[in-house]
């Protein structure tokens, strides 16, 4: 086959490729997120993880905003270690 | 006395001086340049334009030999200890780590913890701009093979238009490996140049109404039909499907979406795999920049880069990047012809990759029309999407041509 | 057009697909959901997972390829370099840092690192149930000997019953690659599953008296001897000494224990070997899990997987495990027989090694019968020594068998 | 000789090394504690040590409460290594 | 019953038992003594002494074997993965990190990222004594070619004068490895000693007049001729013309000074490149430490280190050290015959190197004599040009000798 | 060529090389300092720099000042983050 040609034929396989497979992950991600909403809604673990999450994540976001209200914003918690 | 002379003579670097030596060291000055005063990817410029000065001071032994230097008879190759007894550490570290196909997974690995799909998610149609923005990289191999580079060459010159570093330097070694320091060099300089293309190619394609379409008031019109309720478990199941589907399509492309996904999923999972996504992003992504750069940069020695090829990619990688965001601007433009709901074609420029640089500059053009217009995150959806759409079409001309 | 179809077709995996490996897929996603779900050794489990899943893509050359593939005539092997460019980059690592038995001592330093002797120092007659639970290691050796392994296959079995993921996989490397996947992941499987394999031993042999010996008391009525007035000095000396005992004795088991030594004489020296020791416990760690993780799983595909021997394996690991704590907990109903100083035998059963969990579970047992009864700082005592013991139990098969 | 015999034979080995190298452990483990606190009872060094270990989550409490005032919140303290 | 006893015999390392090796253990644990208890450079004396002491284990299998061991005809060599299965890790690791020339480039790098050229910058003359204080490294070339060593061996030998690790470690890789154990251990022994070297060097030469020579008042009498207004630039700019100055007259230097200079280079720049940096000193430079420090005293096994040689590089690099110091002093003391504006000898002393200890070792003496009297900053100056020099010096070496 | 006339060779070359280089360097170093001083003596980006640079700089001082006081010199900030 001549160079051309195999560029061409390249071409098709490629964009018909690229097409095919970013229109699946639309599809597949959206039915991951249908079965996921329908079957793992809010699930005991992620509620739980949510809630030891709350307690943690309430007093993160006091820190933080105890920081922001100093700092005018300027600061970030990058690392909190319990000690 | 003479003799001393004489030794000092030998020892120093003069017997090697050429014109294209010194021309070398002035282009190592420019890329350092851009890379330090402009900016430009300093992360990675910067350590390949002092491996392009390494290289090029004659007996100092930093310059990658060509392949031929460690092939032997019969389809077997020298091993990496001969390699770096024979031709120093710059070709150890170069044989082991690039030519091997080794590093950019690895780089990859560390993209992928820190990529973040949820915009994706929450708008998945936007990821179909991200396979429109390829369209460059196969244009422009059509037209470098036109120009005289030969089919391996012209795809690896194509790949440019993937705006994505890691997927050219990849396809790169496996395809042409003798055009990896002006391929990488130019993959990472446009995408320093994407706040000068984008808003270059957008001007010429759209009209003043297009960049003032706004997604959220489109959102507001016609709403989303489901909201993701578990955002976690979606983003911890995607990158497991999302392999399997593109490694059952392309498998050649799974040394590079694999690690990806492999990245971004210790990642999502959280805590419990938190030291692994830490060692991703951090120590093993620093390192193997490090490496990458000064060793792609030590394959540009003055007698493999100054040829009239590297001239070709510069301009072809320019036009390459070009037609990409031109793709996606264009393919948004066909679809807002048969949809109510229009979508801003500069959604599809970002489609291009080169992320996150890509949806700021799309977002600040969008916001210099219209201070209201924020369309970062709607951005961001095709701008991830088009990283995934490169790496595919990397498998793809590897898969066909190697 | 038929031609861009069949171009297509050639690309993708089907022609390779079979039902093997889809189960192979299978599994994958099974352990992906222990490790993420369950949380069963996450930081292992989801790297051997993605590994597995990686490996079955047919096409995607992310597969381990078996030993006879890269041997050469006369005792010579390809080289790396070879090896990465025939096989990919997934073979490329495997052969240079697992099949080398590289990743394994490496991460015995790291978790030398993490490692305190401080309570097994305190309390070190209790050390010597960190032998008898090594007990399953060589029953299940014979066992499965008679159920058609051969000698070295047994061996690397029954060093499943030592609890020790380095152990199991620096062993098995050496006596038995083949196996490497489904051992390294029974020996994963089954330290996540110690707290029900505890519990299911310990209710079986023990009595509700032995649930209930409180070793404070014990202290209290026996007072130990002599405290330990200088800890700081004793920690540094300790693994200078522990090191040249067992070189001398099982010189086999230095790669293994000296690394592990040699981690925690960097941690215990302080600040100034700080940098080596947050190293070795940091970077290098994690760098050496995630490539441990991915490679091990890499090995399991279809072929070399889905095998009766998996079964075996699966089976014979967990009578290991069982049989090892058994082995810990008879031995102190021995010795109480004996001695004046009771001890409780959930002590017996952490001897096991799988440290710190098998601690906290024989802990957390003792204090459901007695809520006073505080027998952590004494699990870990045969907890850390039953490290020790199934490193040298891999010393002696390795010296034996290889 | 006959695997199966081999295989008692490695057991009988394997479980005496492991016994054997234990109480070695347990041995010396005994002889250097008995030496250090004879000849090295409490140096210098530990005792300084050991001193500002009990003291340092104090200190750092301190320190960060000092850092919050000086700063206005806008600096915080992610590493402090002891000199 | 017999034929356990006999296994267990034939397991331990017993038979390779001799003098010389219980001797090295000895000088292991004395090694260990001067790490951890004096704090001479813990950092490398630590990893070093515990692979002398892993690679005295008769069986142990953690020795370096002699390069004949894999060298094959016709100048080929065996390959890595061979070297691994032959002769185990530590080899594996030596013959790939160290005989390849790699580890001490890399450290260098971190080095790099951790020197700040400011101090030398502003007091740039001062550098030239960092050349003086090199002329240890060629006298005891020639002494200790006269007691004996052979040409290679001698440059080996005299580079322990130059007062840098890596260095030394570098130039004796290239030209005699089967001295790299005693070498680096002497220079790291006499780098940790400095601080009673350079004052027992300096009592000897110099008046109490030069002690109280104060470096500040010289500064008010006679005041530099020009401030550096841009130090950011000049940092910047400083290393890669100063790279490009050594490699075109030294090439051999290139990959120690090169990695030194990128390594200073991308410090410099700042936060653009902060990742690389914190990369280069964090990680990178620990990593290299353990692995150096480990596989550099595994070469130490007793055959190689018990040999007459040992002490005569004992004693020789005792010698060069006190030379180079005292040729510091010496060319201070002539500078200050035909200038005005004197300059304190011990600012000669740190030309030697051994950066920052020599500087601070010389702040103190000058303390001593004159409370008023900081010489830091100016110790700095050549303190730090001494590593330029003893690079330099090691590139001449390399290129004249190998 | 015998030897110790080498070695006597080599050292010639060596120090002429060292003192060759390290007189460069003096001259070099100046050359950057002289241009640089006059081409870019303060430029905007290296000004602003220095400002964050000098302000941060006391801040760091009194943060430093604060620990040493607290600690009695035991403790050392190594790092602080700003964001
Ligand atoms: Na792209
Ligand atoms: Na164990
Ligand atoms: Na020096």
């Amino acid at each position: 086959m001549q160079p051309l040609n195999e560029a061409i034929l390249i071409m098709a396989v490629g964009m018909i490729t690229v097409f095919f497979i970013l229109f699946l992950i639309v599809l597949i991600g959206d039915l991951i997120i249908r079965l996921s909403n329908k079957y793992l809604p809010e699930e005991a673990v992620a509620v739980k993880a949510k809630k030891t999450g709350t307690s943690s994540d309430n007093t993160m976001k006091a820190i933080e905003a105890a920081i922001d209200v100093i700092t005018n914003g300027r600061g970030k918690v990058t690392n909190i270690k319990k000690i | 006395m003479e003799e001393i002379l004489s030794k000092l003579y030998r020892m120093t670097a003069f017997g090697g001086f050429s014109f294209e030596v010194v021309l070398m060291w002035f282009i190592a000055f420019v890329l350092l340049y851009l890379g330090i005063r402009k900016k430009y990817e300093p992360l990675l410029l910067v350590p390949i334009a002092f491996g392009v000065l390494l290289a090029n001071f004659p007996g100092g032994g930093m310059g990658i030999v060509p392949a031929e230097n460690i092939a032997l008879e019969g389809h077997r190759y020298k091993n990496l200890f001969e390699i770096a007894s024979e031709y120093g550490i710059m070709n150890y570290l170069y044989y082991s780590l690039i030519k091997t196909g080794f590093l950019p997974p690895i780089i990859f690995m560390g993209v992928g913890a820190l990529t973040d799909f949820g915009p994706m998610l929450r708008n998945l149609k936007l990821a179909l701009f991200g396979a429109a923005a390829q369209i460059g990289i196969f244009t422009v191999l059509i037209v470098s093979l036109l120009l005289g580079f030969n089919l391996n060459e012209a795809a690896s010159l194509g790949i440019i238009g993937g705006a994505d570093g890691p997927t050219a330097i990849y396809t790169t070694i496996k395809l042409a490996p003798h055009l990896l320091g002006p391929i990488a060099i130019a993959a990472y300089s446009y995408m320093a140049l994407v706040p000068v293309i984008i808003p270059f190619v957008a001007n010429l394609l759209m009209t003043k109404k297009e960049f003032k379409i706004n997604m959220r008031q489109m959102d507001k019109l016609y709403p989303p039909k489901h909201k993701i309720k578990n955002l976690k478990v979606v983003k911890i199941i995607f990158p497991i499907v999302l392999g399997c589907v593109s490694a059952i399509f392309v498998p050649s492309s799974v040394p590079l979406l694999g690690m990806l996904l492999f990245g971004n999923l210790i990642k999502e999972i959280g805590t419990s795999t938190l030291r692994l996504s830490e060692a991703a992003t951090g120590p093993i992504m620093n390192t193997a920049t490090i490496f990458l750069g000064l060793t792609v940069g030590a394959t540009m020695t003055a007698d493999v880069f100054l040829s009239p090829k590297t001239l070709g990619i510069v301009v072809g990688g320019f036009i390459a990047f070009a037609i990409s965001i031109a793709g996606g601007i264009l393919a948004v433009k066909v679809y807002n012809l048969f949809a109510k709901k229009k979508i801003n074609p500069l959604i599809g420029a970002t489609g291009l990759s080169a992320v996150p640089m890509a949806s700021r500059v799309a977002n600040e053009i969008a916001l210099k029309h219209d201070s209201n217009n924020h369309i970062l995150q709607y951005c961001m959806a095709s701008n991830i999407s088009g990283v995934i759409g490169s790496a595919v079409a990397a498998g793809v001309l590897i898969s066909l041509l190697s």
